[in-house]
């Protein structure tokens, strides 16, 4: 297990050292001077000469190249060209939110996605395993910026069910301030017993959770239904079915179990691809996550900060995998020796 | 300011202009001045407005919070916590008093001489005096960031006395209009400015309560007690700025009631809002307008005249549904120098007859143009679309590139002169208002191009360039006659820029709150000390 | 959308150990969910080659006075802020749609297979570099990379079709990849080789065709998938540039007007949501179709 | 009996994958009227036959081909010489049968394949036809039409039949025994061997337990392996053998069958049994118990 865990480390550290380099390439590729972005237009040319050696962009290229990852290392990921804070101190305020929202994304596609797919195995081929078919091959097809608009205007502005954007009502930063913990609201709020702003912030959270959900929701129900489904046609099923268990019985006693290995693994590799989907919804929900930082660095062209978010989730995608992996490993000892 | 202007333009991607024309604001009285004391019994028996004023504003609020640098959105937040000299009045169109009580200038210009309003408190508890005044000004012109240049003209400055701010000048330069400017004109403590936002060194009316950066309700002001100006009961102690990049969530946050001010809307939201009882809106023309720069260097002067006349600029202001009126000329409404009456029509039969002697044209060989614009700004997109429609009749290809803009202005700054484009879209507006920022920055001849897009060299029109501060500063018949000239020559004699609008501020505010007037010297600033809800 | 993570997309296992060409396994298995998406997607498909024909009005039509119009006899599904027909976009855009997905599904899959190939065939350290190498590619959520090289590129759809197949081929790198390393181990390979044939040519004549069904399989899974992705960049204000007919543009040229004007956000959208609903269930049924252990009815 | 050297030969072959041998220090030559390798599955048969083929590079001692190691030897002329007779299912799924059969020859001899087909018993009308589209049998002779088209002098024959039914593969055993060819047949039926090759060797977990004349091994088997294949296979047809031992998995010390063996004594654990001479026709056995069985 430890050499096994050494190797799967070292293979991580490999492609996170490749992430690095290409994003370094990408960021020297970028049309503008960051410089002139930074000094501002007016800048004087000792004013530019004095940016460009703040990032280290009149040393040639390997230098920068070294630099970037000491710097990297370090903790320094730049400085954001709009903000002009350090990008890691960015990272840090926005990831967060981001968390929480991806975090409650996937909470609802478990709660949903797991008896949808218990049902459509229980009913195979009948109405029920037909609409749930349907239902999550429309959840992973559907534009998530678009469904965020619908259900925004439908549910938030039209019915008035729910909140139309924001993460707290902000009225309550003045009645019942936030101690901030660790950046996630709903976490600090429970710390703190800060119960207005609990209750305020999950109820925004309910419509761009759903929003996000929607992707993993559907992937989970189309892979539990094909977990038990094959779990059901196995032999122990067929003992358990002579010995006069009901269909129900075998697939939520039985089969279950055995098939939640897969779901938990899954949930592992879509979290980070739901991260990048909720980039697409903050902007509309007015979430104040990595997704709006993202979205401003790109429209004012924000080098520093667009690799830092490349970055933080690939890191997040490679750490994932890498906890996928290690599970699998202790799951499935045939994994290690491979 | 053309960079501020990227940003906020292109921050602005599904947001229509920023909009404009009139100055009337439906339901609301306007207060311009604050009140100069505050007696109790004269005030009718208002309760104490507990509400807080919620601006949302559609990008970060602040990036800098040193008010010698301050150069980008948090102009919002830092005109109503810092002060300048003097305000510029949009509707007489002079500076007013602010910390200055009058001034005078002497020496054609060149000497100017503010008096100090007495009693003026900082946040820091501070008192203002000439001194600290002098310092605040010095500390800025060193820092040489942001819109310092604005001081370029200033020599030296002196204290005479603890009220009395003189300054001699390098050459006459309107002093008092640029100690209007939202931009490094403040007032401040030195020992006040925090770049972390924990303290602010204004005089203003509000001081910083709460700045959490990134989040979504990202600064917080509450009165400052002690302000000169006073305070009434009614009047609004709590802003917040919630940021909202969408501005369809902005509209149907204003809706709701959770925001009070949504800086812009587009035309058909606008409309909306309009005949929404819960909402009231403002309309006023702005300082902004949109130029399109042609390549003087290798567009023959024929093809710049064409191109002039292919612009449908009926249809583009049209289109854009109040979001913006016709430009007559390159100075907007409201300042020195504005032509009346010299409003630009489309004429494609002239525009092929020039094209035909340029050698193009329907039956003559086709001519290719490269366009770059702002990426993601639906006006810019507009006049695109309609041009490049027109421009096809006539056998021209418009290849329109659109752009961030560090990228555009690269190119445009190419060493090749080969790379650069042939038409660019652009922004502009003063950030003092004085339509010489138009001319010395955008068709002032330079060695090496930066705003001057157009790549205009001709020395005729930079010596008047050149003479128009003085002239602004001793003789306003002499510069306007001036800058009616030069508009003349730009525009109409080398063809280097096509003005096609102005654009109007939409502004879309909660029905209860009275007092709003927009004032375009400062884009995008509610100055919350004038307002209060009805009672 | 980047590239799902699914069990659609993990590597399948070497297959069952002869793959008969799918041509002969297909019929077996009839899918009324696949027929489904057959039918849908050849109807869009349809749509998007009959555009200038079906389209009642010309993709670059400007009608200023009418813009803004709902629903109406004359347009059926509105017209924009500069007039133009919503439904002739939609259907132009259905051509960008495809092509996008076409582009890109066929530059990764000739890239990602050709080096997947010779990873499974030649295994050793060059398939030790190739696999490395496409790991790094992997880390990357697709829309991100996309993000940032549609940032370094010009927005445009060339753009788009670059940025995703750059992330999109390592997948079938892999998936070729271990299906070549199971093919080049088949006797037919070995009687290959002791005929004398050369390397390359085996791997032409034997590996490749061999080792085509799973990546055919997983590019009906991906289509879907590479459209989402695509629109969401254009809808970022990076790919497609009006006045190219685009669905994710068009969605969020009217995210402004959602309120006032629904139509135009609304149709795009629900044109993405089609289609790649369509090329989702095809490439699942054929998945069930292949994949006797998945064949679930 | 020709003289000289055999035409293909393993010299001392240890063979095995990523440094683990399956296949244990193994001598013998390919010699006139067939040699054939017996064995269950999992004995080494096939490991050797591609070490042979030059598939698979030996991990000790040499293949050897036409005196020298084949290491050195002309390439070209080796894979004129040696061809592989593979189960019918190796051919191409993709592929025309007629391709199939072409693929050795050069351009120019593309035509010689209707009389290849014919040579084998195949309708040259079957050419257009893939695999699938042809019997067990047909797709058999597909296979040894496409080993024969470079006239091979050696062909290495795996299992050609096992996966036939009984009246075809006495069919194709007809057809191989009528071909002018060497050959090297590896099978785990006895009967089979018995058919085609006059000399045998019998593998057990990747060792030569038995050699000697094949009439020799089926009348009078030595080793208690060779008996349990030979009482196993009575006939032409037969499954694989199945192991009578509880214990099937080879012993890591001692004798390697001793686990199954029903006749072991306290000797067999302790150290593994030489190959000795024994008796006629080169008759080798590698058993402590040899000379017990043989005198059975």
């Amino acid at each position: 297990m430890t050499r096994y865990l050494t190797r799967r480390l070292g293979q991580a550290l490999l492609v996170v050292a490749g992430v690095v380099a290409l994003t370094f390439v990408i960021m020297r590729l970028v049309p503008g001077d960051p410089a002139v972005a930074y000094a501002g237009p007016r800048a004087s040319e000792e004013q530019l000469a004095e940016a460009r050696r703040r990032f280290g962009l009149d040393e040639p290229v390997y230098v920068q190249l070294w630099t970037y990852l000491r710097d990297l290392l370090s903790g320094d990921w730049g400085t954001s060209l709009h903000t002009r804070r350090p990008v890691l101190d960015d990272l840090y305020l926005a990831f967060p939110a981001s968390l929480e929202l991806v975090g409650a994304a996937l909470a609802v596609a478990v709660v949903a996605g797991v008896p949808a797919g218990v049902l459509a195995a229980r009913y195979k081929t009948k109405f029920p395993d037909f609409s749930v078919r349907v239902t999550s091959m429309l959840a992973v097809s559907v534009p998530v910026f678009w469904l965020a608009l619908a259900l925004q205007t439908v549910l938030a502005s039209g019915l008035g069910w729910f909140p139309v954007a924001g993460e707290y009502d902000s009225r309550l930063d003045v009645t019942s301030p936030l101690t901030l913990w660790t950046n996630i609201t709903v976490v600090d709020a429970l710390i703190t017993g800060n119960w207005p702003i609990l209750t305020s912030t999950l109820h925004h959270l309910v419509l761009p959770a759903l929003v996000v959900a929607a992707y993993p929701a559907g992937v989970i129900a189309q892979l539990t239904r094909a977990t038990l489904i094959e779990e059901a046609s196995q032999d122990h099923a067929r003992l358990e079915r002579a010995l006069g268990f009901g269909e129900t019985a075998i697939l939520t006693r039985f089969a279950l179990r055995p098939a939640l290995g897969p779901v938990l693994s899954l949930i592992a590799l879509v979290f980070a691809y739901s991260l990048v989907n909720a980039f697409l919804v903050e902007a509309v929900f007015n979430w104040p996550g990595l997704g709006r930082y993202a979205a401003e660095s790109i429209r004012s062209l924000d080098t520093p900060a667009i690799a830092g978010v490349t970055l933080l989730v690939a890191v997040v995608y490679v750490l994932a995998n890498l906890v996928v992996d290690l599970l699998q490993a202790v799951v499935d000892p045939r994994v290690r020796a491979r | 300011m053309r960079w501020l202007k990227g940003l906020a333009v292109a921050g602005a991607v599904a947001l229509a202009a920023s909009a404009c024309a009139g100055g009337q604001v439906r339901g609301a009285d306007r207060t311009a001045t604050p009140a100069s004391t505050t007696t109790p019994g004269a005030t009718q028996q208002a309760t104490e407005n507990a509400s807080t004023f919620v601006y949302a504003p559609n990008l970060e609020v602040v990036t800098d919070w040193d008010p010698a640098t301050s150069y980008s959105n948090e102009i919002m937040a830092m005109a109503n916590i810092y002060e300048g000299l003097t305000r510029y009045n949009a509707q007489t169109q002079k500076p007013e008093p602010r910390l200055a009580t009058e001034w005078t200038s002497a020496d054609d210009g060149k000497e100017w001489t503010f008096k100090l309003r007495e009693g003026v408190k900082f946040h820091t508890g501070a008192t203002l005096t000439s001194q600290i005044a002098k310092q605040a000004i010095e500390r800025t012109i060193k820092a040489g960031g942001g819109a310092a240049y604005i001081w370029g003209a200033v020599d030296k400055i002196e204290t005479p006395d603890p009220l009395t701010l003189k300054f001699t000048l390098k050459y006459a330069s309107p002093l008092d209009l640029i100690a209007s400017s939202g931009y490094a004109a403040y007032i401040y403590d030195p020992a006040g400015v925090d770049k972390d936002g924990k303290k602010d060194g204004g005089t203003g009316p509000y001081t910083i309560d709460q700045w959490q950066k990134g989040k979504e309700t990202e600064l917080t002001l509450k009165a400052f007690e002690d302000y000169w100006g006073g305070w009434k009961p009614q009047q609004y102690k709590k802003i917040a700025f919630r940021v909202t990049p969408e501005i369809n969530t902005a509209w149907q946050l204003l809706q709701s009631g959770e925001v009070t001010f949504v800086p812009r809307l587009n035309p058909q939201l606008f409309e909306k809002a309009a005949t929404t009882p819960a909402v009231q809106t403002s309309k006023a023309s702005s300082f902004q307008n949109l130029l399109v720069l042609f390549n003087t260097e290798t567009l023959p002067l024929e093809v710049r005249q064409a191109l002039q006349y292919a612009i449908d600029y009926d249809g583009l202001v049209a289109a854009l549904k109040g979001a913006g009126v016709k430009a007559s000329g390159l100075v907007p409404q409201g300042l020195l120098g504005h032509v009346p009456g010299r409003e630009p029509r489309q004429d494609l039969a002239k525009a092929q007859e020039l094209l035909e002697r340029a050698g193009f044209g329907p039956d003559k060989p086709e001519l290719v143009l490269d366009l770059t614009y702002a990426q993601g700004d639906e006006d810019q997109k507009l006049l695109v679309t309609l041009l490049s429609a027109a421009l096809k009749k006539l056998n021209v290809t418009l290849r329109a590139k659109p752009m961030q803009w560090n990228a555009q202005w690269d190119q445009a700054k190419a060493k090749d002169p080969a790379k650069r484009q042939d038409v660019f879209v652009m922004y502009w507006y003063p950030d003092y208002p004085d339509p010489y920022s138009w001319f010395v920055n955008v068709f002032r001849s330079k060695e090496t191009p930066d705003f001057n897009l157009s790549y205009l060299k001709d020395a005729e029109i930079d010596k008047m360039i050149d003479a128009l501060p003085a002239l602004t500063a001793t003789d306003p018949a002499a510069a306007q006659a001036s800058y009616a000239e030069l508009q003349k020559k730009i525009i109409d004699e080398r063809a280097a820029v096509a003005v096609p609008y102005v654009q109007t501020y939409q502004r879309a505010l909660a029905a209860g709150v009275q007092g709003y007037v927009d004032n375009p010297a400062y884009p995008n600033v509610v100055f919350f000390y004038d307002l209060a809800p009805s009672p | 959308m980047s590239r799902p993570i699914s069990p659609r997309s993990a590597p399948p296992e070497p297959g069952p150990p002869e793959q008969a060409p799918l041509r002969r396994t297909l019929p077996r298995v009839p899918d009324r969910f696949a027929v489904a998406g057959v039918v849908l997607l050849a109807l869009i498909t349809l749509a998007a080659l009959l555009a200038p024909w079906l389209a009642p009005y010309p993709e670059d039509h400007l009608d200023p006075v009418n813009a803004l119009r709902p629903p109406s006899a004359e347009h059926w599904l509105g017209t924009d802020e500069v007039g133009r027909d919503v439904l002739s976009r939609i259907l132009y855009g259905a051509q960008t749609s495809l092509l996008i997905a076409a582009a890109v599904l066929g530059a990764s899959s000739v890239v990602g297979v050709t080096l997947g190939v010779v990873a499974g065939y030649a295994g050793g350290w060059l398939r030790d570099v190739i696999m490395r190498i496409t790991d790094v590619f992997l880390a990357f959520p697709a829309l991100l990379l996309s993000v940032a090289l549609a940032v370094v590129l010009h927005p445009s759809v060339a753009t788009v079709i670059v940025a995703i197949a750059v992330t999109w081929w390592p997948w079938y790198t892999r998936l070729a990849a271990s299906t070549a390393a199971s093919v080049a181990t088949r006797p037919y390979v070995d009687a290959a080789r002791c005929l004398g044939v050369p390397a390359p040519l085996i791997v032409l004549r034997h590996v490749l065709p061999n080792s085509l069904t799973p990546v055919l399989v997983q590019l009906s899974l991906d289509a879907g998938g590479v459209i989402l992705t695509a629109a969401a960049l254009s809808y970022l204000g990076l790919g497609a540039q009006d006045p190219t007919a685009e669905w994710g543009l068009m969605v969020q040229l009217g995210q402004s007007r959602f309120t006032t004007n629904w139509w135009l956000a609304a149709f795009p959208g629900l044109a993405i949501l089609l289609t790649a609903f369509a090329c989702n269930v095809l490439g699942e049924g054929l998945r069930n179709a292949l994949d006797p252990r998945r064949t679930v009815r | 009996m020709s003289a000289g050297p055999p035409i293909l030969g393993a010299e001392r072959l240890t063979l095995g994958y990523g440094g683990a041998a399956v296949v244990h220090d193994v001598t013998f030559g390919v010699t006139e009227g067939g040699v054939g390798l017996i064995g269950e599955s999992g004995s080494g048969k096939t490991t050797i036959a591609r070490a042979l083929l030059g598939l698979l590079t030996p991990l000790g001692g040499e293949v050897r081909y036409g005196g020298q190691n084949l290491k050195y030897a002309d390439k070209r002329a080796f894979r004129r010489d040696v061809q592989p007779v593979f189960q019918a299912e190796s051919l191409d799924p993709r592929m025309r049968v007629g391709r199939s059969i072409a693929e050795g020859l050069p351009r120019s001899e593309r035509s010689r394949v209707p009389e290849l087909m014919e040579q084998v018993g195949l309708d040259p009308s079957l050419a257009r036809r893939r695999p699938h589209e042809l019997s067990g049998g047909q797709r058999q002779r597909v296979v040894i039409a496409r080993a024969l088209a470079v006239r091979p002098r050696l062909l290495i024959l795996d299992e050609p039949t096992s996966a036939l039914d009984v009246t075809v593969q006495a069919k194709i055993l007809d057809l191989l025994a009528g071909l002018a060819t060497e050959r090297l047949l590896i099978s785990h039926n006895l009967a089979v061997v018995a058919r085609l090759c006059r000399t045998s060797h019998v593998l057990f977990a990747g060792r030569v337990v038995e050699s000697g004349p094949t009439r020799e091994l089926l009348e009078r088997p030595a080793h208690p392996y060779t008996r349990a294949l030979r009482d196993a296979v009575p006939k032409i047809g037969g499954r694989p053998p199945v192991a009578t031992g509880v214990e099937a998995r080879p012993a890591e010390t001692g004798c390697p069958y001793r686990l199954r063996c029903p006749l072991t004594v306290p000797e067999c654990a302790e150290r593994p049994p030489l190959r000795d001479l024994e008796g006629p026709g080169g008759r080798q056995v590698a058993c402590h118990r040899a000379e017990d069985q043989l005198s059975l």
